[in-house]
């Protein structure tokens, strides 16, 4: 009990934790139990505190500053633990970092030692292939699983699966952190990141590219639950995209409707805007403004049409989607592509009408 | 003691693990023990019983094993997301011990904090959350407030003035029965 | 104060309150047990031990009797939420968790709330199945208050019994009395 | 993630509704329209979370009161000094300030705390029927009156006077004035001037 109450003591303040720690029971230094009550402790802890914010926090250290540590065990602890099959030499690759092999040379020069280390040998090319391998899978994966959805939204899906935070998370819980050959301790997040993706092409290498890509769906796909996929694809005009598709679907143009209202010279006010087509509801939403609402109701409507509502089924695991009969080629219909062909029948249209 | 001493956090599970696969958080088990020492006596046995077992069925995680002269047992987890975890294990049984170290297997290795709730949610409502108009008759939209019809307090019971008038309305029958009755009667004495 | 490390200071300190005569050092474990109870209380109450002791008690009096209340509390906001909910449907507690039971099924309070606001369209099929059922077991009429000047047979038959009981004790009495 | 956004607004929101108190009861009315205030009718209700509606009270000048409720009921106040103490009887409360009433009665049925001041902001009340329309225009329901509306005498056509049934026949001795139908309602048109 007595760890987390000190510990809340003085929250703000690390450093005057350990010095009160440093008086705990538990201290094999501590000579006599009934310093705290003493008039000339204070002053004593102040100066203690002085000269430690003075010095600042210890540097992280890795593992292997602490005495335990053979890199061959982790690094066969590290391919067992993600239940693959790793050639060593490529894994072995794939951990060593740009700043280590600039390290080693000027080392190496500071020595006086002549060899030279081969540029290859650092994960560079590996990652750069990895990331390839990341972007197909993962796209393949998402049309599978949302073959309604437009291809821009696939993409933007996947521009935020591959952003730095997100691929550095996924390899501190996979452990990349601690194997990373680097200049740095902890490595910076872009090291992790070329080392996840450097890893994913290790993947491919040492079995085959099938299994690098359920590889990248187990470990990245969970990352989108509890997010709003939809919210990821920055739509300008909605409804001029909904339009567009209600048209190349032969259905009728949406209308929008007022459903309710409330509040209206407030600042409180409240509007839910339907959207009908062939007087069927396709979409509605509520909004504190009028447009605000009529554009939320077009987003809503889309994303019926698209299938990526919130009561959608959860996402596949990647043992149910057919990785290796999948199309990696094959693209979902382009929204850009959509709309200009609209904008084209719109204009031939209007010139008809002429 | 009051809720507010002590640290809480919300349920977590750490990058969603488990949901596409699981991967073990421990990285690494440093056992430290003494060769000689009574305390290190049930440390000793579980290197020498089980030691080789645990590491051939959890191949993902590392183990050290560090004998330290007249020292007390102890056991350190190092977990993936960088926390350490020290177990005083001396003058503990083998079992004891056994126990200690499954718990750090099956650990994520995030601190132990109080929890403020049991269960958690990513995507509370499927339906749509409840919203004031969600069960409102669209009707009441075509209305022109103040509705003098519709915010009318509708009465079950028959009140004292519709009785009066029902029962006037029954004689009434009655009497142009008992009239026509009469008029029949007159015309068969006619 | 010149001091070279801790542990001579801790030394000294230590001879000195011996010199001094002061020789209770559980004391001041006994002290910090309870300050650490008071450790965000405000004022005097934080830090002296004659307040701190008096307000770590009462704070302790007032969580034990609170974890009961606290689960009172919640079931009156439960009962709330469910009748609010119920009343958009135009039904009434009571009924509803009459009919539940009966029915066996088992959500609780808690979820019956979790259910109203998240789920909605759920809570409204339980409330329409509700409806159904409570009129097929016509408990209606059975639990509406009983207008002015209705007699049921049920109430007949109550007092019927009533009469019975008070004449067969008569009866004892007249009986003990003659004899 | 903007839709959540909306969404939670949308569950979140204030709606406003109508009370018509013409002939109703203040006491029980009041009852009813704290509930509205403070959001008791919906399921996301707590009682420290504001989630409370408003509402616009019309035609409290024509509340209903039972018995010699008019004479009897009276609010009392006591200014703290010597000799401060008054009180005032209903009718003449309610004459002064048409719609004092259903504020007190209000205020009085919501709990002591302080939220009871920022609901109470939210309860519009107007002696008739005339409402101002940036507030009518907030409207989108109706709470339903507690209590029937009666039909006054004057309401009457002549042709429904003389069709309803008569009860009994005064004695001829019996001296009444102002029997006619007419009668009230050229008082009531005086009364007015």
């Amino acid at each position: 009990m007595a760890a987390p109450l000190l510990r809340h003591l003085s929250r703000t303040n690390v450093i005057a934790r350990r010095t009160v720690l440093a008086f705990s029971k538990h201290n094999n230094d501590m000579q006599c139990r009934y310093l705290r009550n003493s008039k000339s402790l204070p002053p004593y802890l102040k100066e203690q505190v002085e000269r430690r914010t003075k010095v600042g926090p210890e540097p992280k250290r890795h593992p292997s500053a602490f005495g335990c540590w053979n890199y061959d065990a982790e690094l066969f602890a590290f391919g067992k633990r993600l239940g693959e099959d790793f050639d060593v030499d490529i894994l072995r690759e794939a951990f060593i970092s740009r700043s280590y092999i600039e390290m080693e040379i000027e080392e190496r020069k500071k020595v006086g030692v002549k060899t030279q280390i081969p540029d290859t040998s650092c994960n560079e090319e590996l990652s750069i292939e990895g990331k390839q391998l990341i972007q197909k899978y993962l796209k393949a994966y998402l049309r599978f699983n949302f073959p309604y959805m437009f291809e821009e939204g696939i993409c933007a899906i996947c521009e935020y699966l591959m952003t730095t935070e997100i691929l550095a998370s996924v390899g501190k819980l996979i452990g990349v952190r601690d194997l990373i050959q680097s200049k740095h301790y902890p490595p910076t997040d872009e090291e992790m990141v070329d080392t996840f993706m450097a890893v994913v092409a290790a993947v491919a290498k040492s079995q085959t590219e099938e299994r690098a890509g359920a590889f990248v769906v187990d470990f990245l796909v969970p990352r989108l639950v509890g997010k709003d996929i939809n919210e990821m694809w920055k739509l300008d005009n909605p409804m001029g995209l909904l339009s567009a598709v209600l048209q190349s679907r032969g259905m009728a143009s949406p209308e929008s409707r007022l459903l309710w209202q409330t509040g209206c010279s407030s600042i409180m006010s409240l509007y839910h805007v339907g959207i009908y087509s062939d007087k069927e509801l396709i979409g509605r939403s509520p909004g504190e403004t009028l447009t605000i609402a009529e554009k939320q109701a077009a987003k809503e409507a889309l994303k019926n049409l698209m299938k990526s509502d919130d009561s959608r089924p959860p996402f596949l695991s990647s043992s149910k989607v057919p990785l290796k009969s999948l199309d990696l080629e094959k693209k979902n219909p382009s929204a850009d592509l959509l709309l200009k062909l609209y904008s084209q029948s719109d204009t031939s249209a209007q010139r008809a009408t002429k | 003691m009051s809720s507010r001493s002590l640290p809480a956090t919300r349920l977590i599970n750490v990058g969603q693990n488990g949901v596409g696969r699981y991967v073990c958080q421990l990285a690494r088990i440093t056992l430290r023990f003494c060769k000689h020492q009574a305390s290190s006596r049930g440390m000793r046995d579980f290197v020498e019983n089980y030691l080789v077992d645990f590491a051939r069925s959890n191949p993902n995680v590392v183990v050290y094993v560090k004998p330290h002269r007249h020292r007390g047992a102890s056991i350190q987890a190092d977990y993936l997301n960088g926390n350490s975890h020290k177990t005083r294990v001396s003058k503990m049984d083998m079992d004891d011990i056994c126990k200690w170290i499954e718990l750090a297997r099956t650990r994520s290795g995030v601190d132990i904090v109080r929890k403020t709730k049991n269960f958690q949610t990513h995507s509370p409502s499927i339906q749509g959350v409840w919203h004031p108009f969600l069960f409102k008759d669209p009707s009441v939209n075509l209305k022109t407030f103040p509705d003098s019809e519709y915010g009318r307090f509708e009465v079950n019971e028959v009140t004292a003035t519709e009785r009066i008038l029902q029962l006037a309305e029954r004689m009434k029958q009655l009497e142009l029965e008992k009239g026509e009755g009469k008029s029949e009667k007159d015309g068969e004495s006619v | 104060m010149v001091f070279l490390s801790r542990q001579v200071y801790g030394r000294l300190h230590r001879l000195r309150k011996m010199h001094e005569g002061i020789t209770h050092p559980d004391r001041t474990n006994k002290k910090n047990f309870i300050f650490r109870m008071t450790w965000h209380f405000y004022g005097r109450r934080r830090n002296c031990y004659t307040i701190a002791i008096r307000a770590a008690q009462k704070m302790l009096q007032r969580a034990s009797k609170n974890r009961h209340q606290k689960k009172i509390n919640m079931k009156a906001l439960w009962v709330q939420r469910i009748t609010a909910a119920l009343q958009e449907h135009q039904f009434e507690y009571t009924p509803f968790m009459s009919v539940l039971s009966e029915a066996d099924v088992q959500l609780n309070r808690k979820v019956l709330h979790d259910i109203c606001i998240y789920e909605p369209r759920t809570f409204q099929s339980l409330v329409e199945f509700a409806k159904q059922r409570y009129n097929e077991m016509g408990l209606y009429d059975a639990v509406a208050p009983v207008p002015p000047g209705i007699m049921t047979r049920s109430m007949f038959e109550k007092g019927e019994k009533i009469k019975a009981k008070r004449e067969i004790k008569r009866q004892k009495l007249g009986q003990k009395i003659l004899k | 993630m903007a839709h959540n956004r909306v969404v939670q607004w949308s569950t979140m929101s204030r709606i406003w509704w109508l009370y018509d108190a013409k002939y109703q009861c203040p006491f029980r009315s009041a009852r009813i329209i704290a509930g509205y205030l403070q959001g008791q009718h919906k399921p996301i209700y707590h009682a420290l979370s504001d989630v409370g509606d408003h509402v616009v009270v019309i035609n409290s000048r024509h509340i209903a009161m039972r018995e010699e409720l008019w004479r009897t009921f009276t609010f009392s106040y006591h200014t703290g000094y010597a000799k401060g103490f008054s009180r005032t009887p209903a009718w003449r409360l309610h004459s002064m300030e048409p719609t004092m009433m259903i504020e007190k009665a209000v205020y009085s049925n919501m709990p002591g705390f302080l939220l009871r001041r920022k609901y109470m902001r939210r309860l519009h009340i107007y002696p008739d029927e005339e409402v101002p329309p940036e507030i009518i225009g907030n409207v989108c329901d109706q709470i339903q009156q507690i209590q029937k509306v009666p039909k006054r005498l004057d309401e009457y056509t002549a042709e429904e006077i003389q069709a309803f049934p008569k009860l009994f026949d005064w004695s001829e001795e019996y001296v009444i004035e102002n029997i006619s139908a007419d009668k009230p309602k050229d008082t009531v048109k005086a009364a007015k001037k």
